[in-house]
């Protein structure tokens, strides 16, 4: 029992992604190094810098500073045969998947909604073998984040050995040359397109977070193209007021857009809380393949853009009441 | 009986007996969180949080959904990442990791990815590892918090996404596994389980109350072994469940009351 | 010419820590995970944590953020047989080497003060073969510091590759199993202590830093005994207000120092300039054995502790000066 | 001569000429800093001046002393660390870097660390490394600022501290370095040298005002090529001088006045 696991030494899933360093620094050579104006719309954001077939990562926690708006307008503008890195990935990954927009998946956590249980149409999607998939765990996409960040094509861990989730995955082993010792060997990550939602960016692209960062700085670093949407537009001069917050800096970055509440549904830190009625809407929706695409028709399709949509989901009324939660702002009548 | 209470609370009320004070406690989403809380909150107040996303040590004003979400680090000591946190348990700083699983084995070894036997095309799936495999190769000792059945307590599981002690005592380092790490206890609504020295086998160590050994073995789908001593688990205080319903989750969003 | 170095595959040198990671996992695993107070005095947390053999590293970048006062106090207690992590080292590694405390040291830098050109004293210590020296580059230290602090015994790197650099160094070769390319194996580099410079710290031992961190975090974490000087200790409370900024997390630190002034006559961002004066005197006295002699006598061994020392070096008027530099206040008689 | 200026003064200006705007450049201590600082002023104001230990694009309110103090990263657009730096020039992000050295020979390979046939007893020990065998190895074009005699070029490096060419064409993709780096200037006292594509070997590109080729090369202990066409190199114009020395450097810590 389980011994071909213990013994392993090459996962058997395909690598989406190539992890020649040589030819990441080719693509990160002809990158603008620029002061420029990258402020756009969200709608050109997308048709400029997301192809048919590219494989994105996005930021955050799956249903934490997500980049919902960016999100949505991947699926508006159909983008098809898409991969993505499915690092830590709730919303985010189930309504690509859901939509149709994703061939191929690196997963670490998909369908899953944490203590909400599961949903039906990520489901769907990922049972089917439209979805070409490869295992991982998540410090495993971390690392590989990092690996790719760093410039190179792979960094040793200890963790996936003796496992089918390894089996699964397009790792390999490696033996340290001064202990030894057999690691795991992790292909770095280099995705074409990042999309990461921030708190503060300038018009730049210099990027700062408040709260934790997940593995977004690497994930900006590794991809060869970078979209970022924030919460809000500062100034140049506010970020030099301090530098060492600076957790993207400009020149990974392609376009800027600034989307307030961009991350809706999904909890921002310090800015707003989950929409839980909107998930439970979207978990019951879900369960039928008629409710998913009435979803889609009613909040992405039939919406022109996400001022739209938040003034669907409940205005400026329901974005302050998530944000009095996350202030733990309790009103007298009611939370 | 002290009290009334569900399989969820009695879970949780014993899951939060087993944690050293003062130690580092790598949490999962949902009853791990709970238990955690109820840990601090009642018999190890400086127990040290950790959640995969970043957050350490926070003062949380309430319960998490996520892991990764803002109350995991609102006053925290420390604010950073999924690759510093995973790369401390990688270090051999977190003593514990609190995980949930949908099958288990008799060696400990967790199924969180699908049913089936196509990867590609499952029966069911589930979310996968997760940061589970990594905080079962990489914390000290696992600890598994979930109900008992035949179901979830299978003599293989269908994908060994988390690695147990894989097929017996010395695969993990065989495997490349950082040495003297794995399984530690089974938290379940009728028993608590640990793990034979000698065979790295999963053996019953402490019945919940009014629970006989043979409602265990008729909800376990393998052979079960016995510690020494079988001890009786003490039933949820009345302070544990007063505490938990009302200070760790007064939605019920776990306990599902 | 040069063509065993273009093909070599493993450095010469003598490889001090061991990077074994289950080893150090058993030093980690007995570290103490309580909030408790760690507050001491200078005398102390270096007769406590700093023993004959240890191999030490230092954070800050030589005269930047410096561990002045805790240095000094490991030469006043007389410790021998140090090794040294001579990474971006200035006038931390001259002092040790210059005063006898070292016996081995791992160099990427030393012996320099940049613009201000070279040490004597320095050069006779590290020209002397009482000194064991393997060589590396600043980033190779840099990643073998983050190699130990993600718990590996190795880190693949692109420098070092062709040059008498890797010859003397400890490094080996080792294939990316994914694309077949050769990189620099980086051993990772376990410090029996840690001796870092910050800004603020609690009593437990969190740790913020104003200003670029070199390598500290990861230096700070590799280590299995840490020391830390502040500038000044601040409340729990404060900390948790923006643990954000924690860098250096308690549960890595076994000793808290309150040192103001502590990186003297080194930079400290946001504190104080260089003390150039200083300098001057040290790089000239350091000319002669006789005046090396001399300065230790005055400076180290002839004063009690790091009050004394500042008295010493011009007081709390000296430091108001170099405050006023650092803060860009100039006054009206000069700067 | 438009003006009178001083060894380092001319390698300042010479050396603020060759860098492109909108470029990224990972400066080292001393002269590179004067020459970056100028070009900034004069032909490149959107250059990106990096530096090794964390500071990026600072508005630096005078010539730092270390390439790691306060002013490197006063008013940056990030202040982050040297793994964050090193890990940006080894993914390729950083166009130039600008050294120094005690020794270079004719595949622009640099000698910091020591005089000398025993690493343990050097007859003269230099610095090392610090960054500049990873800068050499990781930023795409390497350019060196040092004065010329036959002492600093010299046939054959005493200790091969950062990688120019190595032996020659292929030789740093053979040892591993990355594809398309290498030296890329060599600017002296005497003249602006550079490299032969094929041969990989230092050729002259252009002579300081005065200088002839035989002084370059009765300057020079190896063999040094011939560009197709030498070019004459402006003179220090008064604009430079002035602003070198009364806005870069005013107190001449690294000018020397």
């Amino acid at each position: 029992m389980y011994e071909d696991l213990v013994e392993q030494t090459e996962g058997q899933s395909e690598l989406f992604c190539n992890p020649d360093p040589d030819l990441a620094r080719e693509n990160f050579k002809n990158k603008s190094r620029a002061l420029e104006n990258k402020v756009t719309t969200v709608e050109k954001a997308v048709s400029d810098l997301v192809e048919d077939g590219d494989y994105i990562a996005t930021g955050g926690f799956g249903h934490v500073r997500i980049p919902t708006a960016i999100l949505y307008e991947v699926i508006r503008q159909k983008k098809r045969n898409l991969g993505l890195a499915g690092h830590t990935s709730i919303y985010d990954s189930d309504i690509l998947a859901s939509s149709g927009c994703l061939n191929r998946c690196d997963i670490s956590y998909v369908v899953g909604y944490e203590i909400r249980g599961l949903s039906a149409c990520a489901r769907r999607a990922f049972q089917s073998d439209k979805i070409k998939k490869t295992d991982w765990s998540n410090s495993s996409l971390s690392w590989r984040f990092w690996a790719a960040s760093a410039g190179l094509s792979f960094v040793p861990s200890r963790s996936l050995l003796g496992t089918d989730t390894f089996k699964h995955s397009a790792a390999k082993t490696v033996t340290c040359p001064f202990t030894g010792k057999k690691f795991t060997a992790l292909p770095a990550l280099y995705p074409d397109v990042g999309i990461v939602h921030v708190s503060r960016a300038d018009i730049y692209g210099n990027c700062q977070i408040d709260g934790i960062l997940i593995s977004d700085e690497f994930l900006a670093r590794a991809s060869r193209k970078v979209i970022i949407s924030t919460e809000r537009l500062v100034s140049n001069e506010e970020i030099r007021l301090e530098p060492h917050l600076t957790v993207i800096p400009y020149w990974c970055v392609d376009a800027v857009v600034e989307v307030p509440f961009g991350s809706h549904p999904g909890n921002m830190p310090e800015e707003y809380w989950f929409d839980e009625d909107f998930f439970q809407m979207f978990l019951g929706k879900g369960k039928t393949e008629e409710g998913t695409n009435e979803f889609f028709e009613e909040y992405v399709y039939g919406v022109k853009d996400f001022d739209q949509y938040l003034e669907k989901i409940g205005g400026i009324r329901k974005m302050n009441d998530l944000r009095a939660i996350e202030k733990l702002i309790f009103k007298k009548n009611g939370s | 009986m002290s009290a009334e209470y569900n399989p969820l609370e009695l879970m949780v009320c014993v899951g939060s007996r087993v944690l050293e004070d003062n130690s580092t406690v790598e949490v999962g989403t949902g009853v791990p969180m709970a238990a955690t809380l109820l840990a601090q909150k009642l018999y190890a107040p400086n127990i040290i949080a950790i959640f995969e996303a970043g957050g350490v040590a926070p003062l949380m004003p309430g319960l998490p959904i996520s892991v990764g979400d803002s109350r995991t680090s609102h006053k925290a000591l420390l604010a950073s990442s999924m690759n510093d946190v995973m790369e401390t348990c990688q270090r051999g700083m977190v003593d514990y990791t609190f995980l949930g699983g949908a099958q288990i084995d008799m060696y400990g070894n967790l199924n969180s990815t699908m049913i089936g036997d196509d990867y590609q095309n499952p029966k069911v799936r589930f979310p996968g590892s997760g940061g589970a495999n990594d905080l079962g190769s990489l914390c000290w000792k696992t600890i598994v918090i979930t109900p008992m059945d035949k179901s979830r307590f299978v003599e293989q599981v269908d994908y060994l996404t988390t690695p147990g002690f894989l097929n017996g005592k010395g695969a993990r380092e065989k495997a490349g596994l950082p040495l003297g790490t794995g399984p530690y206890k089974v938290i379940t609504n009728l028993a608590i389980l640990g793990y034979d020295e000698e065979t790295c086998r999963m053996q019953v160590e402490s019945l919940h109350p009014g629970v006989t050994i043979e409602q265990v073995e008729e909800n376990c789908g393998f052979e079960l072994l016995k510690a020494a001593k079988i001890e009786d688990t003490p039933p949820p205080r009345d302070e544990e469940l007063r505490v938990l319903r009302e200070e760790v989750d007064p939605t019920g969003y776990i306990i599902g009351r």
